[in-house]
């Protein structure tokens, strides 16, 4: 095995990775912000089933005339890490709902927007109750 | 005895491959979306049971056999009904197919999406 | 794989979800080429199904389409690039694929192989890896599901009143697509069942099994209404049975713990220890089946039984 | 033999995915992620016969299934959008 073929996926891991990373800073859809994180994570989970892969190796379950496995370990670890991936994606698509709920919208430049002028009016009611007081 | 099987299971593949390729396209180049269902559903339909007909006389007899004609079952189930009923799907949804000729440069633009 | 990528860029949402499942299951057969059985099951019953099915629920909330984008896009791919090269410059000295020189196949790994069948007594060592070597993390990542699963319905809750929204319950009007789901769910709850307790000799597991029991029920739920899936299942129930998957899973560790052995060691369950091994394996699956199934119907039941509040 | 056929499949799954990203209207996109989801089934078959890959067939099942649920989850989509659309237009919210 030469070394082009052999450190493809590596290249294939980073440009996924990259492309869930552009996603999820240059996106203001917070959705799809949550979609860019599900490709970074399968970039990183591909990563790991690439380290664990052996040439001439089988899928990690003891048969009968098999003496080259693949490394069970990273497995293991993907394994529970998708689990776990899709629960903390459904906790950011709770936020996002609720998110919706409050400002009734997705779209951080707008919900920025909205922060801002409600700190506004805030900072002015403090204002002007602070000269009431006084 | 195994040279009928290859052979029978040569014809199924390949007439299964042809159907898929020729549903891929009609997929492709239909005008409308009904008539794409069309080609990709009824292609699809049997396109899949031929190639699992190959990949079964193919095999020696296991447990392995069994599931792929559960599979087969599973696909020969599932997909007309899930064609059918996204069909439907689109017809409630305000789709209307394309029926004849001269509609097909008027009412091609997406009017309804 | 590298086509699916473009996708992104779409304004879509709906196509992007779409095409992230496509994804999804590319990357599953990624993954079986890699000769990672048991990872391209989970990707496949999570990644597919209930991810799109998450997504698209949470999209009938909120809005489909994205807001045009308002900020120059050329700092952040200079980020993105820079990262990339740097990364890709590291990747020269990681090891090639497949080599058996590399470092992961150094450590505890050949260990797992030679004496996982022996100790543990089970085929597959992806599943003896999971729940008996590396029970404590296993551990720690159902108490995370079932962590998420309660934000979830902090977040969100069930939705009370089922009288407004029984319009919104059902297909309407797809009588084959009723009774072929009828025909098939059966079918589906029974290869979870095969999944969760074959997961010793085959690919599959508790966490595989309970989605796929789940999916089941979603299906029912997106067929035949949630007031009937509602009456199969009720909601209140969910997490208690996740919490007695949680139990169950502790119990087991802390019944070892009383017998004399360390936390989660199983050879206390049977006086022959292999025969104990495979007992608290199957025991814990069991747990993680429960707790990955409730959680997962629960984060269901919430994100699809909410209204749209505009 | 198999090898023909896995190339077909591939080529089908190329031109479904195609139609997936011209896709004029939404239901173009789900039509051409059903027939590609089938298509993965019939390629993990056949593939995993040819590369003699462990338990292929259970992942192949499971794909099976996923990929029903995946459609009509996006069906139901549809309906609701389009009734929430509806009861928006009545006022009832």
């Amino acid at each position: 095995m030469n070394e082009i073929p052999g450190l493809f996926n590596y290249w294939v891991v980073v440009f996924l990775m990259m492309a869930g990373f552009y996603v999820v800073i240059s996106q203001g859809n917070l959705v799809k912000k949550l979609v860019g994180l599900g490709l970074f994570q399968a970039s990183v989970f591909i990563l790991y089933i690439t380290m664990g892969n052996l040439s001439g190796g089988q899928a990690p379950i003891v048969t009968e005339g098999v003496f080259i496995y693949s490394n069970p370990l990273p497995h293991v670890l993907i394994l529970t890490a998708i689990v776990v991936g899709v629960a903390t994606t459904a906790v950011g698509l709770a936020l996002i709902v609720r998110i919706h709920e409050a400002y009734g919208s997705v779209e951080e430049d707008e919900i920025h927007a909205l922060d801002m002028a409600d700190d506004d009016t805030r900072l002015q009611e403090g204002a002007e109750r602070e000269e009431s007081s006084e | 005895m195994t040279l009928v099987l290859e052979w029978t299971s040569a014809i199924f593949l390949l007439a299964g491959s042809f159907l898929c390729i020729t549903g891929g396209v009609g997929l492709l180049r239909m005008p409308d979306f009904f008539s794409r269902v069309h080609a990709a559903g009824v292609t699809e339909t049997l396109a899949a049971p031929l190639l699992l007909c190959g990949l079964m006389l193919q095999m020696e007899w296991s447990l392995d056999l069994v599931k792929v004609l559960m599979i087969l079952l599973f696909v020969l189930a599932t997909n007309p009904t899930a064609t059918q009923a996204m069909a439907k799907a689109t017809l409630i949804g305000g789709q209307k197919p394309l029926v004849t000729e001269s509609e097909s440069t008027k009412g091609d633009s997406p009017s309804n999406s | 794989m590298l086509i699916a990528i473009a996708a992104i860029r779409m304004r879509d949402l709906f196509g992007v979800v779409i095409l992230f499942g496509v994804y999804s299951l590319l990357t599953a057969v990624l993954f079986m080429d890699l000769d990672a059985v048991d990872v391209a099951f989970t990707e496949a019953a999570v990644g597919a199904g209930v991810t799109t099915v998450l997504l698209l629920s949470s999209l009938r909330l909120t809005r489909r389409w994205e807001a045009p984008p308002r900020h120059n896009p050329f700092f952040s791919l200079l980020v993105v690039g820079v990262t990339g090269a740097a990364l890709v410059y590291a990747t020269l000295d990681a090891p090639l694929l497949g080599d058996p020189s590399a470092p992961v196949h150094k450590h505890v790994a050949p260990h797992y192989l030679q004496e996982a069948a022996g100790e543990v007594g089970m085929p597959n060592i992806v599943t003896a890896v999971l729940a008996s070597y590396r029970g404590y993390d296993t551990f720690g990542e159902t108490l995370v599901v079932f962590t998420a699963g309660l934000a979830v319905l902090l977040l969100l809750g069930f939705s009370e009143n089922g009288k407004s929204r029984i319009e919104t319950s059902a297909i309407h009007d797809q009588v084959a697509l009723k009774v072929v789901v009828k025909l098939l769910i059966p079918l589906i709850l029974l290869y979870a069942l095969y999944v969760q307790f074959h997961g010793d000799f085959g690919a599959g597991g508790g966490f595989q099994a309970g989605v796929i029991f789940a999916t089941g029920f979603i299906l029912y739920d997106m067929v035949f209404g949630v007031e009937n899936a509602r009456a199969v299942m009720a909601v209140a129930w969910l997490p208690r049975l996740a919490a007695l998957g949680v139990l169950i899973y502790g119990g087991v560790g802390v019944y070892s713990m009383l017998s004399g052995k360390p936390f989660l060691d199983y050879s206390a369950l049977s006086a022959d220890p292999v025969q104990g091994q495979h007992l608290g394996v199957l025991l814990v699956e069991l747990g993680v089946g429960i707790t990955v199934f409730s959680i997962v119907l629960s984060i269901f039941y919430a994100l699809s039984g909410r209204r749209r509040q505009s | 033999m198999l090898t023909a056929a896995i190339i077909a499949i591939l080529v089908t799954m190329a031109l479904a995915l195609v139609r997936a990203f011209l896709g004029p209207t939404e239901y173009d996109r789900m039509l051409a992620a059903n027939s590609f989801g089938t298509k993965t089934v019939l390629l993990i078959a056949l593939g995993g016969h040819a590369l003699s890959w462990h338990s292929y067939l259970d992942v192949a099942l499971l794909y099976a299934m996923v990929n029903f649920v995946g459609t009509i989850a996006v069906m139901r989509f549809f309906e609701n959008r389009r009734q929430d659309g509806k009861e928006g237009a009545g006022g009832a919210s």
